[in-house]
Order: C-alpha cells, then sequence, then structure tokens
C-alpha cells in the first residue's frame, strides 16, 4: 500500500549535508532527510575539566537540543544515543586527558528525526578529522497499524505507528550499535526492522562518500 | 577582621580556667546577664516594631508587619505567623560566604520554634477574620544588624517586644446576598487593637557550656570557646517552651539540669523587667495620645 | 594469651593500670574503652614487667587514612616539572574505597642529586607507583616521596600499550618492542 | 517547574475529605485510661528493628523500623574534602537528611526545605562529639538518610540519629561511643515514651521531645524540645529519655556484634 | 610474563580493574560465582508503607529500590483532557552510591526515568485516570528511591513500579457543583494495568560473551549494554542498546530468549506479592 | 595653622606650592585637596590630613598583635586589622634551638609547629609588598607566639605610638599596645624569654593564673573598652590612670555607662595634669 508521499516501503527521502557549515566549531555538518534537518558541532579535542579528565583516554561529553523548549528529560535519552554514536566510532586512546565536546541542535522535525542526529555526529566527528575506528549510519523505521515497516517514516507515519526503531550501523562490520525500539511489536517484526535499516545504512554510508567526494571537489582536491 | 571565627588554644584555656574559678575575662560572674537595652515602636510603616541592643555590641531590629492572608485548611479558624531573620551584609559580611546561610538558618528556626504552634502563647483566634477563608498573617521579619554573640537571646526579647507593641488593624465582616461573607479594613490606627495574651509570649536564655562549667551571656570569644550552647525558652507562667543544643560538644546530664534551672530563673527575670519596660511605654503612649502628640517617632536613630 | 570477644565503641576493657592501650582503644579519666566494633585481644608483653597490650581488631577491613610514614600505591594522573599528582588508591595492604589525592614533589623523586632531576624522566601518567607519606600536605594533596630504593614506578605501560619490565633503577624495557623507556624504578622486592 | 525531572501538571493537590457533609466519618478511638492508640502502655517504646551492612555500596549503612517509621543511612568516607575549605588538622562530618517523597502523609516535594536542612544540621551536631575526628585530617565522613516512612517526626530525627550512630560502627569510624537517640511526647500532662506524633496531633497542645546520648558515658550529645510544659513534667522526661536510650542502645550493640560475627 | 611485583588481590582489581575481570571471563566464570545467563536473587516485598496509595520494595541481588505512589489530583492538560497524569521518577541520590554527587538527578537517573515514562504509555490506562474531562484528572506520582546502586538499575525500578502500581489503591474521587474535587474515607479503587511489562539487561564483554544482570563492578567494563522489555503474550515494548561497543543480530536474539524465560520468573514473584495483599 | 582646623573632602587645605603634599590629600592644579574627612597636620612643609576613623596603615617598626589566619608554603598570614593580612615568613621567625639554625627542610613540612590558625602573635612590621601587604617579623626575643591571656580591640587610630609597647600595671599584669588597635592583655611572664628551652618557646600551654591575676587582667580590659567607647586616645598614662580610678569599683561594674563616665574622665583629667 503505497505511502502517502508516494514512497514505497523501503524507500528513503532525498538525503542532504551541508559540511563546514559553523565557522567556530572545528566540524560541523547540517544533515537531513527530506525536511528533517539536525545540525551537529563537533569541539576537541579541547582541554578537559580537572574533574572530567581521564588519564588514558578522551572524554566524550554530548548535549543535545531540542527544536522547541528546553532541554528536558527526553532530551538527556536523545543525548545519551549521541554519546554511544561518539564512543562508537572515536579513537579515544589517542588523545587522552582530553576533552571532545558533541553538541547536536534539531533543526526541523519531519520524522526520524533521532536518525538524522546520529548520522550528523558521525559526519561532524569525520569534518572534524577526529581519528574514528569506524562511522555509524543511523535508519529510523515505523510499523504502521496495518503491520508494514515503514523505513525513514514522516511525523505523521510515526505518530500513529504501532512501533518506532531507531538502528545505527557500523561501516565496517555492518553489525548494530545503536538501537532504541519501543512500542509493541514481536521478535519476527525486530529482525526485520533490523535487516531493512541495515540496508538503508548501507545506503547512507555510500551518501557520505559522496557528500564527502562532492566537498573535496569544491575545494579542488580531488579532481 | 579576616580571623572572625579563630580562636588560640591558648585563649580557650585562659577563658576554660576563668569560668571553673568563676571570674570571666570582664569580671563577671558565671550566670550574671547585662541588662538588655530595648526600644519600642520605632519603625514607622510597620504595625509593630523593636530594637535590643545586648552587651558589647550586639543589636537586633524586629518588625511586625499584617498581612491578609489565606486560612491554612488544617487550621482554618486562626491566623498564623511567619517568621525570618536575615543577617544584614555588616554582621554576615564577616562570616563570608556559606557561614552566613548556615546561621541565618539556625537563627530563623531558633525563633520560629519558640513562636509556632501552641508555646507562642498568642490567641490566633483573634487573627482570624472569615474562617476557613481570610485571615492574618502576622510577618515577623529580624535583622541581626551587629553579631556580638548571644544573638537568639536578643533575637526574642526584640520580637516580644515587637509583638507588645503590635496594633491589628479592625476588620468588619459583613454577610453578602449571596451567602459570601466580605469584609473591610478599617485603617485608622487609632482604633487598631493590641494582640490578647501577648504577655504569654516566651522569651529565651542561652546557657554555653565552657570547659566543665556553663556561663550565661556569653561575649563572642566565650561563644568561640564554648564547646555547646543550650537555647531555653520560657514564657511567663515558667513553662518551658522550647529547648534547644546547638554546637559539638556533649553535656553531662547533671550538667545540662543545671543549665536549664540557671537559664529557666535568669528568663523570669528577663520577663518581669520586660514586662515592667512595656507597661510604662504603654503608659506613655496613652499620655502622649490623650495630649494629642502623634505616637510614632520620626525616625529610629531618634 | 587472646580473649576473643565482639566489644562496641565505648565499651570498657578495663582500667589504666591494667593494660597498655593498643590500636582501636582509648582511655578517658583512666578507664579503656573500645573505640571500634570488632574483637577484643590481649596479647601477653614481649619482656617481664610490662603489661599486656590490649587492642580491638575489626573483622573486615580497617579503611585506614594516607598518615606520615605509611606506604601507598597510587596511580599517576597528571605530570608537571614542579611534581607529579597522583591519586592513591591503597594504603598498606588495604585498598581506599575512594582515592586521595597526592603529589611527588620534584625535590622528593630521589634521594641522590635532588637539583638535576627531570620528572618527566621518572614517571608518566598511568604508570602505578608506591611511594612513602612525607606530611599531611594542604588541603588538596598530601605530599609523597619516592626517595628510597624499594619506592617508585612499580607498573607502567610501554607507549605500545604492553607493561614493561623494569632492567635498572631507571629504566623500563616494553616485553614487545623491546624499546626502552626512563622510570624511576622500584627494586622488585 | 524543575527541568531534570519527568514533568507532572504545575499544580497538583489532594482531595478534601468527604467527611463534612457525608455520614459522620470514624472518630479516632478514645484513649482508654492509660492506654495510647496502638493498646502501648505509656511508657512503652515500639518495637525496634535495626540491622547493618544492607547497603554494599556504602563504607558502613544501617537500616532502622520503630514500629511504622523507617529510616535507611549510608556512611560514606572517611574520604577527601571535595570543597575547598581550609586545611583542618580535625576531620569533619557532614549530613543529608532527606524525607522520601511519599515519606509522609502530604507529599514532600524533591527539594530539600528548611526543615530537612535544620535536621541535616541537629544529625551533626548530636555525632560529632562521639566521634575521634582527630583521626581523621584532612577528611570528611558523609552521612545520607532517607526517610523512608515518617510514623511521627519526632520518632524520625531520633530514629535518623540512632541509624546514623550505628552506620558509623559499621563503617569503621573511630568513635568515643555509640549514640541513641530517643524521642518522647508529652499528652495530658504525662509524658508517654516513643508516641507518634503526626502532623495533625501538633495542634492539640501536644508537646515534643528528643534527646541523643552516649549510652556508656552518660554525656547528652542534644536536645530539641518543643511545646510548653511544665519544668517538673521536663526534668522526668529528659530521665525517661535517658533510660529509653539505653534500651535502644542494648538494640544497637545487638546488631553490630551480631553483623560483625556475621562477617568473620 | 606478569609484572614482577605482587598485588594483594583487592589492590590488584583496583589498579587494573579490566585485567582482573578478563583473568575470570577467560574461565566461563564471573567474579560473583554467576554463570553467564544468570540472574541474581531477586526478592520482592509489596505494600509496605502506609503513608503511601501504593509502594513496593524490590532487592536484585544488592541493588535495592524502594517505590511510593503518591495519588493527588489536578486540571488535565489542554490537548488530553480525558486523560491524567503518570509522573514516574528515579531517585539516584549519593546514599546509593559513592558515584552520585547531592544535587539534582544525573544523566544515569534522568535516563532510567525517562524510559520508565515511555515504557509506561504502553501499560497505564490513562483515561481511566480522568475523573472529570476538562476539570479534574488523578496525577499518579510514582517515585522511586534507590537505596542500594549495586548495576541494572532499571530492572529493579521497573520491578518496582509494576508491583507498587498493583498494590495501588486510590478513593473514590467525585467534583462538586463548587469544583471542588471530594474524596471519600476508604481506598478502594485500583489503577489498571493493561499488560504486564518487565525488563531484563544484558551486558556484552569484548563483542564476545553476554553477561545477564551485570553488577556495579561489571557494568564499567562492559562495552555494550542491551535493555529487553517483554510482556506476557511474549510481545517486546522496548528494545534500548546503549554504549560504544558491536551487537549481531544473533546475539540480540538471544538477549530477546532470555528476556522472555526472565518475565516468567519475575511475573510469578510479582503474582505471589499481589496475592499475599 | 597652629590651631587644629577640620577638613572635609574636597576642601582646598593649602594654595601655596611651596608646602609637599601627604598622606590623606591629592593635587587638583595647584592646590592641595583633602580627599578624607580628619584633622589637618603639618610638619615643616608637608601636609597630611588624618582621618578620624580608618582601618590600620601601619609604618615600617610598628609594634602589632596579630591572629593567624592561614598556614601557607613557607609562610603565615597574619590578621593585623588592616586592609590586607600581613605576612609572617618561615624565614623570619626564631627557630627553637638558637639564632643561628638552619632553616631544615623538615621546618617546610612542619609549620604547625610553630604557629597554627587562631594563634596570637606580638611582631614588628619589617616592610611592605608592593601590594601593600605588611610583612611581619618576631626575631627579637619580645616578641612571638602570646599566651596567658585575653584580646581587647580598639579602634586603631586611638593607639598612640610612643617608645615602647610592652608596659606592666600593677607589677603582675603585661599589655602591649599594638598599634593596629589589638591590644594582649595577660599575667606577666614568670620566665623570660631568653630561658626558655626550645620546645617550650612555641608550646600552647598557659601558666597558672591566681585570681587575683585573673581579675586585674579583668579590670585592665573593662578600662580599656571603657577609653575605647568614649573614644579617648589610649597610651600608657591614661590606661593606667583609668586602673586607679576605677579600683573602688567592682570589676564587672565597668561595665556600666556611668561608671565608664566617671573613671575616663578622671583619667584623662589626671594624663593632662602630668602631661604639663
Amino acid at each position: 500500500m503505497p505511502r502517502k508521499d508516494g514512497r514505497t516501503t523501503t524507500q528513503m527521502r532525498a538525503m542532504s549535508a551541508t559540511q563546514g557549515a559553523l565557522e567556530r566549531a572545528d566540524g560541523s555538518v547540517r544533515f537531513g532527510f527530506g525536511d528533517t534537518q539536525t545540525m551537529c558541532a563537533v569541539n576537541g579535542p579541547v582541554e578537559a575539566r580537572l574533574r572530567e579528565e581521564q588519564l588514558d583516554r578522551a572524554t566524550v561529553e554530548a548535549v543535545y537540543r531540542p527544536i522547541i523548549g528546553l532541554p528536558g528529560v527526553r532530551a538527556k535519552e536523545i543525548e545519551a544515543a549521541v554519546q554511544t554514536v561518539a564512543e562508537a566510532s572515536l579513537l579515544a586512546g589517542l588523545h587522552p586527558r582530553t576533552l571532545v565536546q558533541v553538541t547536536a541542535q534539531c533543526m526541523s522535525d519531519a520524522g526520524s528525526s533521532v536518525a538524522a542526529t546520529l548520522n550528523a555526529t558521525a559526519m561532524a566527528l569525520m569534518d572534524a578529522g577526529l581519528p574514528l575506528r569506524a562511522v555509524p549510519a543511523a535508519v529510523a523505521c515505523a510499523i504502521s497499524p496495518e503491520g508494514e515497516v515503514l523505513v525513514d517514516p514522516t511525523a505523521e507515519e510515526e505518530q500513529c505507528a504501532r512501533s518506532q526503531h531507531v538502528f545505527a550501523f557500523d561501516n565496517t562490520s555492518q553489525e548494530m550499535v545503536f538501537c532504541a525500539s519501543t512500542g509493541k511489536f514481536t521478535a519476527e517484526e525486530l529482525a526485520a526492522c533490523h535487516d531493512l535499516c541495515r540496508a538503508g545504512a548501507a545506503k547512507v554510508h555510500a551518501f557520505y562518500r559522496v557528500a564527502l567526494e562532492r566537498k573535496l571537489a569544491e575545494e579542488g582536491i580531488v579532481a | 577582621m579576616a580571623s572572625f571565627g579563630l580562636v588560640s588554644q591558648v585563649e580557650r584555656d585562659f577563658v576554660e580556667r576563668g569560668v571553673d574559678v568563676g571570674i570571666r575575662a570582664d569580671g563577671r560572674a558565671r550566670d550574671d546577664y547585662r541588662p538588655p537595652r530595648v526600644e519600642l515602636g520605632l519603625v514607622s510603616q510597620s504595625d509593630g516594631s523593636a530594637r535590643c541592643q545586648l552587651g558589647d555590641g550586639t543589636d537586633v531590629l524586629v518588625s511586625v508587619r499584617c498581612e491578609l492572608g489565606q486560612a491554612d485548611p488544617a487550621a482554618d479558624d486562626r491566623g498564623r505567623l511567619a517568621v525570618s531573620v536575615e543577617c544584614s551584609p555588616s554582621a554576615s559580611q564577616r562570616f563570608e560566604g556559606r557561614g552566613a546561610d548556615d546561621l541565618n538558618t539556625e537563627l530563623s528556626e531558633a525563633v520560629t520554634r519558640a513562636l509556632t504552634g501552641p508555646q507562642s502563647g498568642l490567641n490566633l483566634r483573634q487573627l482570624c477574620i472569615v474562617p476557613g477563608m481570610h485571615c492574618w498573617v502576622l510577618n515577623i521579619d529580624a535583622i541581626v544588624l551587629n553579631y556580638g554573640g548571644n544573638v537568639v537571646d536578643a533575637l526574642l526579647i526584640a520580637t516580644r517586644a515587637a509583638l507588645a507593641d503590635t496594633r491589628v488593624p479592625r476588620t468588619v465582616v459583613q454577610e453578602m446576598e449571596d451567602g459570601a461573607m466580605d469584609f473591610e479594613v478599617d485603617d485608622d490606627v487609632e482604633n487598631a487593637q493590641p494582640l490578647e495574651h501577648v504577655h504569654n509570649v516566651p522569651l529565651c536564655v542561652t546557657a554555653n557550656k565552657i570547659g566543665a562549667g556553663y556561663v550565661l551571656d556569653a561575649t563572642l570569644t566565650e561563644e568561640l570557646c564554648a564547646s555547646a550552647r543550650l537555647h531555653v525558652t520560657v514564657n511567663s507562667s515558667g513553662q518551658v517552651c522550647a529547648a534547644q543544643k546547638s554546637g559539638d560538644g556533649a553535656i553531662e546530664p547533671s550538667l545540662l539540669m543545671a543549665m536549664l534551672q540557671a537559664a529557666k530563673e535568669q528568663a523570669r527575670r528577663l520577663l518581669e523587667q520586660q514586662d515592667e519596660q512595656i507597661r510604662r511605654h504603654e503608659t506613655e503612649i496613652a499620655a502622649k495620645r490623650a495630649r494629642g502628640e502623634p505616637v510614632k517617632r520620626p525616625s529610629i536613630f531618634v | 594469651m587472646s580473649s576473643s570477644a565482639i566489644v562496641t565503641p565505648g565499651q570498657r576493657l578495663g582500667r589504666e593500670h591494667q593494660y597498655r592501650t593498643g590500636p582501636g582503644t582509648y582511655v578517658r579519666n583512666s578507664v579503656i574503652h573500645a573505640s571500634i566494633v570488632g574483637t577484643r585481644e590481649i596479647h601477653s608483653a614481649a619482656e617481664e614487667g610490662e603489661l599486656p597490650t590490649i587492642s580491638v581488631t575489626r573483622g573486615r577491613e580497617q579503611t585506614t587514612l594516607p598518615q606520615v610514614d605509611s606506604i601507598v600505591t597510587g596511580k599517576v594522573l597528571r605530570v608537571n616539572p614542579r611534581f607529579a599528582t597522583v591519586a592513591i588508591m591503597a594504603v598498606g595492604p588495604t585498598a581506599c574505597r575512594d582515592e586521595f589525592q597526592g603529589i611527588i614533589r620534584v625535590q622528593d623523586v630521589r634521594a641522590t642529586e635532588k637539583d638535576k632531576v627531570k620528572i618527566y624522566h621518572c614517571f608518566r601518567p598511568g604508570d602505578v607507583v608506591r611511594a612513602q607519606v612525607i606530611s599531611l600536605g594542604d588541603a588538596r594533596s598530601y605530599y609523597l616521596s619516592t626517595a628510597q630504593n624499594e619506592l617508585g614506578v612499580i607498573f607502567a605501560r610501554s607507549v605500545a600499550g604492553v607493561p614493561m619490565i623494569p632492567i635498572s633503577w631507571q629504566e623500563m624495557q616494553c616485553t614487545k618492542t623491546k624499546t626502552v623507556e626512563l622510570r624511576k624504578c622500584a627494586k622488585p622486592m | 517547574m524543575d527541568r531534570r525531572r519527568v514533568q507532572g501538571p504545575e499544580t497538583s493537590v489532594v482531595p478534601f475529605p468527604l467527611l463534612d457533609d457525608a455520614a459522620p466519618g470514624v472518630v479516632a478511638p478514645p484513649l482508654q485510661a492509660g492506654k495510647r492508640a496502638g493498646g502501648r502502655r505509656p511508657e512503652d517504646m515500639r518495637p525496634i528493628f535495626l540491622r547493618t551492612g544492607l547497603i554494599s555500596q556504602a563504607s558502613g549503612s544501617a537500616y532502622i523500623e520503630m514500629g511504622r517509621t523507617k529510616v535507611a543511612c549510608a556512611v560514606y568516607g572517611p574520604r577527601q574534602i571535595k570543597k575547598q575549605q581550609g586545611f583542618s588538622e580535625q576531620g569533619r562530618l557532614y549530613c543529608e537528611f532527606k524525607f522520601a517523597t511519599f515519606a509522609c502523609k502530604k507529599r514532600r516535594n524533591h527539594q530539600r526545605d528548611s526543615q530537612e536542612k535544620e535536621f541535616s544540621q541537629v544529625i551533626v551536631q548530636a555525632l560529632t562529639p562521639s566521634i575521634r575526628l582527630e583521626k581523621l585530617p584532612k577528611s570528611v565522613v558523609d552521612i545520607y538518610v532517607t526517610v523512608v516512612e515518617n510514623d511521627g517526626t519526632a520518632s524520625c530525627l531520633a530514629a535518623a540519629i540512632t541509624a546514623a550512630s550505628t552506620a558509623l560502627a559499621d563503617a569503621g569510624v573511630e568513635m568515643i561511643d555509640l549514640v541513641a537517640a530517643a524521642s518522647l511526647a508529652y499528652q495530658q500532662r504525662r509524658p508517654e515514651g516513643d508516641a507518634p506524633t503526626g502532623e495533625n496531633t501538633r495542634e492539640a497542645g501536644a508537646a515534643d521531645l528528643v534527646l541523643a546520648q552516649m549510652p556508656s558515658l552518660g554525656d547528652v550529645t542534644h536536645l530539641l524540645h518543643r511545646g510548653p510544659v511544665d519544668w517538673a513534667q521536663m526534668s522526668r522526661a529528659v530521665e525517661q529519655c535517658i533510660d529509653v536510650c539505653a534500651k535502644i542502645h542494648a538494640v544497637m550493640v545487638h546488631s553490630l556484634r551480631e553483623h560483625s560475627a556475621a562477617e568473620q | 610474563m606478569t609484572s614482577p611485583y605482587a598485588f594483594s588481590a583487592e589492590t590488584f582489581k583496583r589498579v587494573q580493574p579490566s585485567e582482573y575481570y578478563r583473568k575470570f571471563l577467560e574461565q566461563d566464570v564471573r567474579p560473583d560465582g554467576r554463570a553467564f545467563s544468570q540472574f541474581r536473587k531477586t526478592i520482592l516485598n509489596a505494600g509496605c508503607i502506609s503513608t503511601a496509595n501504593g509502594s513496593a520494595v524490590v532487592r536484585i541481588g544488592d541493588t535495592t529500590v524502594v517505590c511510593g505512589i503518591k495519588a493527588e489530583v489536578a486540571e488535565p492538560t489542554l490537548d488530553q483532557p480525558a486523560a491524567g497524569y503518570f509522573v514516574p521518577n528515579v531517585e539516584l541520590g549519593p546514599l546509593c552510591s559513592a558515584k552520585f554527587r547531592p544535587g539534582p538527578p544525573g544523566d544515569l537517573a534522568q535516563v532510567v526515568s525517562e524510559r520508565l515514562r515511555k515504557l509506561s504509555e504502553e501499560y497505564i490506562a490513562f483515561e481511566e485516570l480522568c475523573i472529570e474531562p476538562e476539570q479534574a484528572a488523578w496525577v499518579v506520582y510514582a517515585d522511586l528511591v534507590c537505596l542500594n546502586h549495586d548495576g541494572n538499575v532499571l530492572d529493579a525500578c521497573q520491578l518496582a513500579l509494576l508491583a507498587a502500581l498493583k498494590n495501588a489503591r486510590l478513593p473514590e474521587a467525585q467534583i462538586g457543583e463548587d469544583g471542588i474535587v471530594r474524596a471519600g474515607e476508604a481506598f478502594t479503587r485500583a489503577i489498571t494495568i493493561k499488560r504486564p511489562i518487565l525488563a531484563a539487561t544484558f551486558g556484552l564483554y569484548e563483542g564476545r560473551s553476554l553477561l545477564a544482570d551485570p553488577n556495579a563492578s561489571e557494568e564499567p567494563l562492559l562495552d555494550s549494554l542491551v535493555t529487553v522489555c517483554v510482556d506476557d503474550a511474549e510481545h517486546l515494548h522496548a528494545v534500548w542498546k546503549s554504549n560504544g561497543g558491536r551487537c549481531s543480530l544473533e546475539q540480540l536474539q538471544r538477549c530477546v530468549e532470555l528476556a522472555r524465560i526472565r518475565f516468567t520468573e519475575l511475573s510469578a514473584l510479582l503474582e505471589s506479592s499481589a496475592a499475599d495483599q | 595653622m597652629s590651631e587644629q582646623t577640620f577638613v572635609t573632602p574636597a576642601e582646598v587645605v593649602t594654595s601655596d606650592p611651596s608646602f609637599m603634599r601627604g598622606h590623606g590629600t591629592y593635587q587638583e592644579g595647584k592646590d592641595i585637596v583633602s580627599a578624607v574627612a580628619g584633622v589637618v597636620e603639618q610638619v615643616n612643609k608637608l601636609v597630611t590630613v588624618r582621618p578620624l576613623r580608618t582601618r590600620y596603615g601601619g609604618e615600617i617598626g610598628d609594634v602589632v598583635v596579630g591572629r593567624i589566619t592561614e598556614v601557607a608554603q613557607k609562610r603565615w598570614k597574619v590578621d593585623v586589622n588592616a586592609r590586607q593580612d600581613g605576612v609572617l615568613l618561615l624565614s623570619s621567625v626564631n627557630l627553637p634551638g638558637g639564632v643561628q639554625r638552619r632553616k631544615s627542610e623538615s621546618d617546610e613540612l612542619q609549620m604547625r609547629k610553630f604557629f597554627t590558625e587562631g594563634d596570637m602573635v606580638v611582631a614588628e612590621a619589617q616592610a611592605f609588598f608592593q601590594d601593600g601587604a605588611m610583612s611581619l617579623h618576631t626575631r627579637s626575643l619580645k616578641y612571638g607566639k602570646l599566651r596567658n591571656g585575653t584580646l581587647v580591640v580598639v579602634p586603631p587610630s586611638l593607639v598612640l605610638r610612643s617608645r615602647s609597647h610592652f608596659h606592666t600595671i600593677a607589677n603582675s599584669v603585661e599589655v602591649i599596645l599594638g598599634l593596629n588597635g589589638y591590644i594582649w592583655v595577660c599575667k606577666r611572664a614568670t620566665k623570660a624569654p631568653e630561658e626558655m628551652d626550645p620546645d617550650e618557646l612555641y608550646a600552647n600551654v598557659n601558666e597558672d593564673i591566681s585570681n587575683q591575676e585573673r581579675e586585674t587582667i579583668a579590670r585592665v580590659c573593662n578600662c580599656l573598652q571603657a577609653l575605647s567607647k568614649r573614644l579617648i586616645p589610649i597610651d600608657y598614662t591614661v590606661l593606667a590612670f583609668a586602673y586607679e580610678a576605677s579600683l573602688d569599683r567592682e570589676t564587672k561594674e565597668l561595665l556600666e555607662p556611668e561608671v565608664i563616665e566617671a573613671v575616663t574622665t578622671e583619667a584623662v583629667a589626671r594624663a593632662a595634669m602630668v602631661n604639663e
């Protein structure tokens, strides 16, 4: 049953990424799935406060600002997600006793905003030139009341979905580094979502490459 | 001075030995209480006020404001007291930072403990305007202008005098057509009434344990050498309204009873002196009113 | 002879002239009281004429505080030219639940040629050191010293991250890459 | 409202009882001669359950139940002073007393109010005389008390002091004596041992007394009395509290011995 | 070649925690003697606090959580005029562990509170909490105080929350024409729970070994934490995977199976606690 | 300008360019203008304005009484009732075991064996750091740790600078008039500092004080408080006269305002007679 905006169930919206959007940040990317846009800035490695300093690795500090209102308890859970993705990709051991600050700001939410935030984080870490052992890619999906798995759902699809899922996958081992599924679903549905999102993540990884090549071309480094 | 609150081991030993032989640093005996100097009715814009100066520097100002408030559902036929104690910058600056907060909490709780509940002795029903709806709230605001030791005693002396000086505006209650009760406040100062049973309000005397003995009305240095303090609040019918130990030392039971006894006796003497002074103040006001002179004094320092 | 009975703080153990007071006890107006929960032990005196000593020992480990002259084990957190900051994790044999902060000043690193010490040749962040407390120091940290042979670095990882073994009192060698790094090592016990 | 917690409505209120216009509600049972609600004689104490070591993460801990009053206490330390107070040869005690939000009849909020701050100060002052602080230079011992159920505010404070002292002993902090604390309410002119003094009995002229004492050495470490009472009644009440402290001390010793034996 | 210096076991655990732990796992055993997929002993005691509408105490191993339910009345929100409120909050104070400092809730406490709230949308009947649409609705405050944090707080909190909700009784309330809500003396009305949902948490050590119910000393050494919430009809209601490590689908499905077995254990406990009410 | 002229801030003191500008004044154009409210004083060509009440400024060579507020690296901070705490360096203190002992490493670590927070000390101002803090020393044997008595605090401007600040009253009580307004009243030490063996020098133990001496110390303290309440400049002579004037009354009566009035007026009168 085609979706309201004409996409098939596994078709994702067009992705967009503008890198180096902020002057002051070491790395900054504005990533979007269709109308959903999230800006993420990375600062580091900078000097860590005495209390946070760890002697054998860099301390990662994640901050998430929602689009409306003050950051409350819900923002704190998304911050934990951003922290997970950053810890999964950063080679923290190379910069001991330093601090890496990751600040994400949701610009507009038209569905799968958390996935866009995680992708913006991954790209911002690359834009900041930090040493990474892997680059995660996140894709969201929702199970409609009729039981169909809709990849990269819009806001209304999320609203009336029976359950919502966000998966992030690692570009090297294709294994899951982050997962947040809520609602009512069966184990088989979970497996189905996992596989569909992994396929989606491969597309996102491909998009990373294209976006980076385009940026390097603009800067005249790569012909 | 930067070294407020510091005392050396030798000074502590000097004071303790002095208390043991009954000769304090200023020659007083153990339970000599320096007479407090109290002035009433000196803050014009409050409904009742008093200032108390004690010993070598303690200076406290208390003002009572009557405000209309919502009746407390648990006690809907009574008004209530709201106590708050502040150290003015001159006094608290010497405590620097955290010190002032702990002192404010301790002083506020000591005065609140003496006045809230039945122990204030006041007839709180007099403060009720419309049962369950409106009542008078007596805001008791105290400021410690200068900290010279024995501040809790000064606070209670000033509070009792301020309550005696308080006049509650009269209220006229009418029954409206739809059964709701409404009231008007008669703001003519002349026919505001005094508080009933105000002489029941208790006073506090602090006994400081120094070495193996105790002293009343301690100076600043004596307070620093005291290992424990006992605030005993007593009302004019000789009942102990509140008692509270503070400080980090322990007190032998026998010494504890002796301190309670001495503080109770001294409180009785203070109550008599103060009642005498309040009577003199009342007759003075009555005479002034008879002569048509203004009752309120223009400034605090006149 | 040692009679064991569990005593609690404040419990009277005897009069002053009966025993000498050992750890876990105190005297107040010539009566010996227990100051911790534990078993009472009476050890007969070494030589004649001496009073037996009474002490109370705790079942569980006693959370000891670093005192002057106690040997502590800690991890080096930061190194700057004037001192190395150490997180004290164990006092004597017992590990302490929370870390205390100590510093090894450059003049207390070793006994010989005190003024020619280069501290980064002695300690690196992450090393585990055994040191002796020489003073309660200031409000923030205890003052430690490694100016004896059996004090100094007892565990260190090489740049390659492999545990190293000491080959002299100031050199350690990485077992994998065989590179030699400079440390002020403790003599292996 | 507090951004760091899940948000409820701005204001919420306890619904009024249906009592006034519905059938007359049940009136508190009249006090039989000499007996109190709960059938206890005036000088009886509520049964005490005291257990140490329930909180494994803490250096020392104690959990106490006096009748329905339930208090948990954990001791951490001695550990380094975090805040930048100056150097001190002597150790310091720090206490945080908190009623759980569901502990009292009327729900309390998460932030600590002035009564809880005052109780924290009282607990520090009641325990400091018993601790050998000179053995803990430059360190602080943190005491955290949470009241799980409050059946009488005075009895909560007494239970907290008793539990804190037991927890300190369990943590191995050197002390010259344990501190036992007892609470007591003056009702109808006769002091009664350890009565529940819930908020509503406050108005009925009831006064209460909390007394903390070092049982082996005899010294009183804290006294907190509230409400108008004659002198003779008060001195008798102080003696009665001291007797109750002796009983509570026996329970403390028993639980410390039992747990330290189980430890071996 | 181990280093020539001998450490006491305790000091070795403090100084080199991960080596200490790896030495145990190499022999397929955990420091506290449990098998990899074994949960700690769980104790549940409901209805022990008289001042709360509903209460429960849960101990999983040493982790102890007390849950208290207090109900008050408030005006419903504009966008959901016929729904009551459910406000779960977890207190991870300095009492339960040396890791937490005094003051407002830290990151972990906020994340656990948010997860409990998200989960509650699946089993709380909000419409039954409404007394009078647009005028008055019940506010069910569920406060969970952690008395001892020895790892895996989320499982203990969810079990305590469900037991307390089952134990909770509200008075009959109606709104008078004067707009004031009055409540009866007897506490008879229960809070309906659509379906019991319980959580089970697992840890992955170096991507290989799957450890059930990690305690406080194991938690920092695990490179990923997986929490699975199941109900009585084999449905899943939440799957969270955090910390930076990698986790394959097979490992995730293994967690789901173990979670189902754990659910049967815990729901038996839940029934027995409600029974002896 | 023989009689004492009183000036308020911003009043022109003199516009004669030959005068030199001193404390309490500033230059505006060619006029010397007063910066404080106080009394104009002139020494040859130097014009200064002395304010009535101010925190203690301090000169080199002043004898001051102070309280140790902080123990830092190789130095103690001392509260001397001035704008800033004074500093007592470890090197400017005489160490137990005679003057010639070299300062050793362990001294630095055991600073608290000499002075600790709260200890009272009498010292001499030897220099000023450029931030204005006073550097103190106690190298002479009449300076060092104070014991056997108590402290009286008076406004610093009342203590007159005189030849010696160490006096004895009723040959049993010693008074040290600190120029910074801290006055130490104590029992006259039976053992002179020279005879004290090293560890007694910094001991925190008082000698036994008889009741009579204690009564005298109390009386001297009350006299000092009395003079200070009436803002009467304090030196040895007026204090001795006040003490004698108070002998016919009980010590504690000296707290009452009327008694203070009588004793101080009599003391000032007798002191004035002696000065002529």
